[in-house]
């Protein structure tokens, strides 16, 4: 079954250029499918129109052609840990917000069972953490809340948008360990925009290269690795080569390792 | 029929009895001072534009105006009605409708022309063809002018007038033919070219006026050489510059309550100038129930006149009576005095049919519905607005419920007097108001007549036949001074039995001048302490 | 921006066309003014005379053909009560009026903002609190009558300062004297006005500098060691000065007229007198020409703050995507 | 702790002031429509607080007014801030063509000369307190509607929004739960400024000859005692000091409760930082 469906979708985006108006299509004709269970990733260089692309499919954009169809039980993991959480509530309440608005529960103390697991689940505990305010938290603390918040809902389908672009090396391997244990884990659907092509090719099972808002590769992961075909899938592999080595040396050995919970 | 006007303008004034003006409530300091003096700072309380006999805005602006301007005849401190720029012997002559003045020697305008008699002419006649100004209605009311020679004019008036020398000799500003000639508008002309003994030096808008004496009036040059006004819209600051000494008087006045402040400083004296401006409470006697007779004569009892004029002005104000005219008038009606008489309300009440009551203890009208009633006041008159709360109070103990709406000036104007046309009707219950000035002998006749044309003023809506009778007949008829007082005596004791309003009273003016600076003010009845005989020299 | 402009000179339309309609929507009529004392004792003739002369009794379309006719030419015409042309009037009110309310609105923002940040920086403290309370206090007592207690102790008593006009009357002073002169007529009214409008700026500043100082960027900037000094000025005030901007831009509009009481109360020739005189006297002209002056300041006002907003925040770009 | 302190004190004194205005009748030691003394009388033990120009006792006219000066300054703000926060949010969250006709109606509003359309509506209301409240606060919204439109731009345009919108977070949500509880604190203090610019413009009005005067407010005691001169008399000390006090304790009360209610909102943070 089809949790995501994208069809024909395009954007386009004025930008005043001094005098004269012109006209960007940051999404053009873009159109895929994913099926439960599935992990997508798609990969591109800044301005490749693929957040353009994720707001289209969150709803936060509406499409000037072409149509999203979606499941309508989605988690969202955004690219900034640091303004992705209401500066004014606490982690418990953020966590469990989702399941309010999407009335699933009437009150917050009826979630607290849902927010206990899902904490865990990213190695937090809510006696320790539950109170605090975002500022309380490390950049990855953070990107961990977020995470939980994404996966109270159970969503059949969830979306990453570069969950470790901000973050650095060490905390990066800590948050790839949650999501890989995700994937691992549960059901779910996965789409993850990212211009880290190894974060990718380790998660996803296929991985789209978009390009000034277009598609313009799909393959597997490993084969987009091992053997791109376009200038632009090159190049951005080319980029990652050097982390490559340290990525297998460290990360790839052993992903059951245990997270720290090291301040940031 | 000859006759020398003096005795006529004596039995005319209407201040004979008393000798109440210049009652200083504090005496003694004012010989310490100089007699003549430089300059003086006045305040004036409003802008009154470039002060012209067809600019100048509202009274404030005629007290000035009358420093720059001169007047045929002009009122004394006691109210009379005295020669100025003529000769004592002017003669009146058919009935009242002829009237030949004789110009004094030596008077010239500002500009440096002589004043002849051509400008009297011009004076009496030009206003006519003008849009503005209360110039026009005694414009409109002479026939012809005859120029004798340079000095010597004859008015003829279209009806016979035995208030003329009042309302038009002692009215008309002379202004000069030259100036105003050419001028088809009078009221964009700025420049002011009088003959008063004052000349305007300086104005600037919103800011001040500047007045330099003349040094060759023809009366003599005044004691005080230049005159400086600033234009100060807030009494407290007025009051303020008074006591610090920043100025020497003002064209406003103060209230009672400062008298004593200022009775500590020894260089300040308080003049009271007995005031013709009356305080009433107009009733709608067009509306149901005000236009029961039985009901306003109820009211007349229900409310303590007197005490109510004792809270605001204490001894400082003359009371008012049911014969609507100042008492101490020589043609008064006595014994119309009100009487505050609680039982006495309820009992004509009671009889009239307001005798049920509601269960908030109001009265019921004979139909059945409750006495509340509005009364409008203007929100930026405090006296009355204080005057109607106490109405409120003393009319609860009879059972009538008014609610008091202070609101903006030409607002009340609009419900009550709408485009300042009687006709026209009025939607009010109750208002409080008052009137510029009460000394015309058609005072009466303008405000309770309910023909349109002679009850120019009747706001309330009053129908009285036999009084109207008497506005047509007796009244018209007129032919002498004695005539004249018996009518109007007549029509007093009319509206006295079918009272169509109350009449609270009229209230002292109380001014402050600083006799340090200058010791020479006069003061009187209806006269501001800025007027020529405060700054004319000894004569 | 052309949008922007668009925006803007239909609002310009609407308020032109207000303006016209406002005045003659208040109760009563100009008669009082245009005749005089005697009102009550003319005929209906003449009174419809008059009127006739001033296009009063012309059809409300024909008296707004005449109010635009003039509006564009170069003649705003005589005020009806100061017989006057309009343009002088305004010319030397509105002078008057800019310079007691620019001045007294400087002092008022300067002042108000650095308490409000002093406030907020020593946040939780006796001097915060004592603050907050002082302001409030002080803008709780009724700014006629603060007007009055100046010019009674600075003025009358004390005659430290004059206590009317805008300048020294009657006298001829030129120059550097002048400056003088009209600065020392401003100080009790630019005291009074400061005194009782600090409290919004106050508590604005005071809460945006709150929501600042708790932002991360500025404590990642005090973690990399900037100076105190830097971070408050650089990264704070700079920030937190773009709603107290709106503030002040909004308040431009009361600029000219906000000052009525003071004005009153000095006796200063400004706008403020003059608008609640024209109000007063049903001088349609001059009501319609000081409150478009007004208006069309606090337009060109809002105008430039829009402007002067997408430099200062450019997140608010967001706002008119298309 | 100290804030808690402030905060119930800031309590302690609106309750006092409601139940002053609720039971004026039997506190009030006289009618203050009705002349029980002399005039201008200092004060006595018979009236605390002497009497005004036409001989009512100014105390009970204190706490008579206790109950026009609330009612004005709360119902106005009330209705100011209302106006002003549907609007201001609305235009701000939903932009596009509501946005633009809600800000054209503002500015409309924003350059209206206030003088003579108080005016106008004062001439059509009943001239009570109520009509003068919903005058005053029909025309003080817009400038509020401005800040608070640009608040919620900003709020909107936050990351954690666009999450929580991502994931199905309803407008009316968001608004409610995030959009509202950021602005809060400046409606409050909006709010504040316009309750007792309520208070003082009821005063003001009546300085400027277009109030009510004849209603007893503080600010009608006040004016009367200003236009009585009370300053060179020297009655000022009874006759202004006491509502003006009031005035002051009003707005200083309702401060206390917005400084404690801030303090408290975040004070976790706080401690842990």
């Amino acid at each position: 079954m089809s949790c995501l469906e994208v069809n024909q979708v395009s954007k386009e985006f004025y930008r005043n250029n001094g005098k004269t108006r012109e006209t960007i299509a940051a999404v053009d004709g873009v159109s895929f499918e994913l099926h439960e269970g599935e992990s997508l990733g798609i990969i591109g260089t800044s301005g490749s129109g693929k957040t353009t692309l994720l707001k289209l499919i969150l709803g936060l954009l509406k499409p000037d052609k072409g149509m999203v169809s979606r499941s309508e039980s989605l988690g969202f993991v955004g690219q900034d840990p640091y303004s992705s959480l209401c500066p004014t509530m606490s982690v418990e309440k953020a966590v469990a917000e989702p399941l309010i608005f999407l009335k699933r529960k009437k009150r917050f103390r009826d979630c607290l069972n849902d927010v206990d697991e899902v904490l865990s689940f990213v190695n937090l505990s809510r006696s320790v953490y539950g109170k605090r305010l975002p500022q309380e938290l490390s950049g990855g603390e953070r990107q961990r809340v977020g995470i939980a918040r994404a996966l109270i809902i159970k969503p059949t389908l969830l979306l990453l948008d570069e969950p470790t672009s901000m973050l650095d090396q060490e905390v990066k391997s800590e948050i790839a360990a949650v999501i890989n244990k995700i994937s691992k884990q549960k059901q779910t659907a996965f789409l993850m925009v990212t211009h880290d092509v190894l974060l990718a090719t380790q998660i996803c099972d296929r991985i789209m290269v978009m390009s000034k808002g277009k598609i313009i590769e799909e393959n597997s992961a490993a084969e987009i690795f091992e053997n791109p075909q376009k200038a632009v899938t090159q190049d951005l592999v080319n980029i990652n080569t050097n982390i490559r080595t340290y990525w297998e040396k460290h990360f790839l050995a052993d992903t059951n390792k245990p997270i720290s919970t090291t301040k940031f | 029929m000859k006759k020398r006007i003096i005795s006529l303008v004596l039995i005319m004034t209407m201040a004979l009895a008393i000798t109440g003006c210049t009652s200083t409530p504090k005496d003694g300091a004012t010989n310490s001072g100089s007699s003549i003096a430089e300059s003086l700072t006045i305040a004036i309380a409003k802008d009154e534009n470039s002060l012209t006999p067809f600019t100048y805005v509202s009274s404030t602006g005629l007290i000035v105006n009358r420093l720059i301007y001169d007047t045929l005849l002009t009122t004394n401190a006691e109210n009379e009605v005295v020669p100025w720029m003529i000769e004592d012997d002017y003669q009146v002559e058919n009935d009242f409708t002829t009237y030949t003045v004789t110009l004094l020697e030596g008077q010239k305008f500002h500009d440096g022309s002589p004043l002849t008699a051509e400008d009297i002419k011009f004076s009496f006649t030009y206003p006519a063809t003008q849009k503005v100004s209360s110039l026009k209605k005694i414009a409109n009311s002479i026939k012809s002018i005859d120029v004798i020679d340079d000095k010597t004019a004859v008015i003829n008036l279209k009806n016979p007038d035995i208030n003329f020398p009042r309302s038009g000799l002692a009215a008309m500003r002379i202004i000069s033919k030259k100036q105003y000639e050419s001028q088809p508008d009078a009221s964009v002309v700025n420049e002011s070219i009088g003959s008063g003994m004052y000349k305007l030096a300086e104005y600037k808008v919103g800011e001040y006026y500047k007045l330099e004496a003349v040094s060759d009036y023809f009366k003599g040059a005044p004691n005080v050489k230049n005159i400086n006004m600033p234009i100060m819209k807030d009494n407290t600051a007025i009051q303020q510059g008074l006591l610090s000494g920043d100025l020497a008087a003002a064209t406003s006045s103060i209230s009672v309550e400062m008298l004593e402040t200022y009775g500590k400083d020894d260089a300040l004296a308080v003049f009271a100038n007995a005031g013709y401006s009356p305080m009433i409470m107009n009733i709608n006697n067009g509306r149901a129930p005000m236009d029961n007779p039985e009901f306003r004569t109820a009211l007349t009892y229900a409310i303590d006149v007197k005490g109510i004029m004792s809270t605001l002005y204490r001894e400082y104000a003359t009371i008012g009576t049911k014969a609507v005219i100042r008492p101490d008038m020589d043609y008064a009606q006595s014994g119309l005095d009100y009487d505050y008489n609680v039982s006495k309300a309820n009992e004509l009440l009671d009889k009239a049919g307001f005798d049920k009551k509601s269960d908030n203890g109001i009265r019921l009208t004979p139909d059945g519905k409750p006495c509340n009633f509005t009364m409008l006041v203007y929100a930026s008159n405090n006296d009355r607005i204080r005057t109607a709360e106490l109405i409120t109070e003393q009319l609860k103990a009879v059972g009538i419920e008014m609610t008091v709406k202070a609101m903006e000036m030409d607002t009340v104007d609009a419900f009550v007097w709408p485009d300042f046309d009687v006709s026209k009707g009025r939607d009010y219950d109750f208002a409080m108001w008052g009137w510029g000035t009460s000394i015309n002998p058609d005072f009466l006749p303008a405000m309770f007549s309910s023909n349109p044309e002679i009850g120019t003023s009747n706001v309330c809506g009053y129908v009285n036949p036999t009084f109207d009778k008497l506005v047509e007949t007796d009244f018209k008829a007129v032919k002498t001074a004695e005539d004249l007082n018996a009518v109007l005596k007549n029509m007093q004791k009319v509206i006295s039995e079918d009272p169509g309003l109350i009449t609270f009273g009229y209230a002292d003016s109380l001014q402050v001048c600083n006799t340090e600076k200058y010791n020479g003010w006069v003061s009187g009845k209806g006269l501001n302490v800025i007027n020529v005989y405060s700054f004319l020299g000894a004569q | 921006m052309k949008k922007r402009i668009g925006h803007y000179l239909i609002i310009l339309v609407i308020v032109i066309v207000a303006n016209f309609f406002i005045p003659r929507l208040l109760p009563g009529s100009p008669i009082k003014t245009l005749i005089g004392e005697d009102t009550g004792q003319m005929t209906a003739e003449e009174k419809m005379g008059i009127l006739d002369s001033y296009h009063l009794n012309d059809p409300i379309t024909v008296q707004f053909g005449y109010y635009i006719k003039d509006l564009f030419s170069d003649d705003w015409g005589l005020s009806f009560s100061k017989r006057q042309p309009i343009k002088d009037l305004l010319k030397s009110a509105a002078g008057w009026t800019l310079l007691l309310s620019s001045v007294s609105m400087f002092f008022s923002i300067v002042i108000g903002c650095c308490l409000g940040a002093h406030s907020a920086r020593k946040r939780k403290t006796k001097s915060d609190l004592n603050l907050i309370l002082g302001t409030t206090f002080l803008s709780s007592i009724p700014p006629f009558w603060v007007a009055i207690l100046l010019l009674a102790v600075f003025g009358a008593q004390l005659r430290w300062f004059p206590t009317y006009g805008a300048y020294s009357m009657w006298s001829d002073k030129q120059g550097l004297a002048y400056v003088l002169d009209v600065s020392y007529h401003l100080v009790l009214p630019v005291l009074a006005l400061v005194l009782t409008s600090l409290l919004p700026y106050f508590t604005t500043t005071r809460y945006s500098v709150l929501k600042i100082i708790n932002e991360d960027y500025i404590k990642m900037a005090k973690i990399r060691g900037v100076p105190d000094h830097t971070i408050n000025v650089r990264y704070v005030m700079h920030n937190a000065i773009i709603p107290v901007f709106t503030m002040v831009m909004l308040d431009v509009g009361y600029l000219l007229s906000g000052s009525i009481l003071i004005e009153t109360v000095f006796s200063y020739p400004g706008l403020g007198v003059l608008m609640r005189d024209a109000v007063t006297a049903r001088d349609y002209p001059l009501i319609q020409y000081t409150f478009l002056i007004s208006s069309v300041l606090t337009i060109i006002a809002l105008f430039l703050a829009d402007l002067c907003y997408r430099k200062l925040d450019p997140s608010l770009e967001g706002a008119d995507e298309k | 702790m100290r804030s808690k302190i402030i905060g119930s004190i800031g309590v302690t004194i609106l309750v006092l002031l409601v139940l002053i205005a609720v039971f004026a009748e039997s506190l009030a030691p006289y009618s203050p429509y009705e002349q029980v003394g002399t005039t201008f009388a200092r004060p006595s033990a018979e009236h605390w607080l002497g009497t005004n120009d036409i001989g009512q006792d100014i105390f009970s006219e204190l706490i008579y007014g206790t109950r026009n000066s609330l009612a004005v300054g709360l119902l106005s703000a009330t209705i100011a801030m209302t106006i002003a926060v549907l609007v201001g949010v609305m235009s701000g969250w939903f932009g596009g063509k509501l946005d633009r006709i809600l800000m054209k109606v503002t500015t409309v509003f924003l350059t209206i000369p206030f003088l003579p359309v108080v005016i106008i509506l004062a001439a059509f209301s009943k001239g009570s307190v109520w009509s003068m409240s919903i005058i005053l606060g029909v025309m003080s919204w817009p400038v509020v509607a401005r800040i608070l439109r640009s608040e919620t731009i900003k709020i909107k345009g936050s990351n954690y929004i666009h999450m929580i919108q991502g994931m199905g977070a309803s407008d009316f949500y968001v608004i409610r739960y995030h959009v509202f509880r950021e602005l809060l604190p400046l409606i409050f203090y909006r709010g504040i400024i316009r309750v007792k610019s309520g208070i003082l413009a009821e005063s003001s009005m009546s300085f400027l000859g277009l109030g009510n005067p004849a209603a007893k407010s503080w600010g009608s005691i006040i004016y009367y005692a200003q236009s009585s001169n009370a300053l060179l008399t020297g009655s000022w000390i009874w006759w202004i000091i006491p509502p003006g006090l009031c005035i002051c304790l009003v707005s200083m009360a309702l401060m206390m409760v917005a400084y404690s209610f801030e303090e408290r909102n975040d004070a976790r943070m706080e401690d842990k930082l």
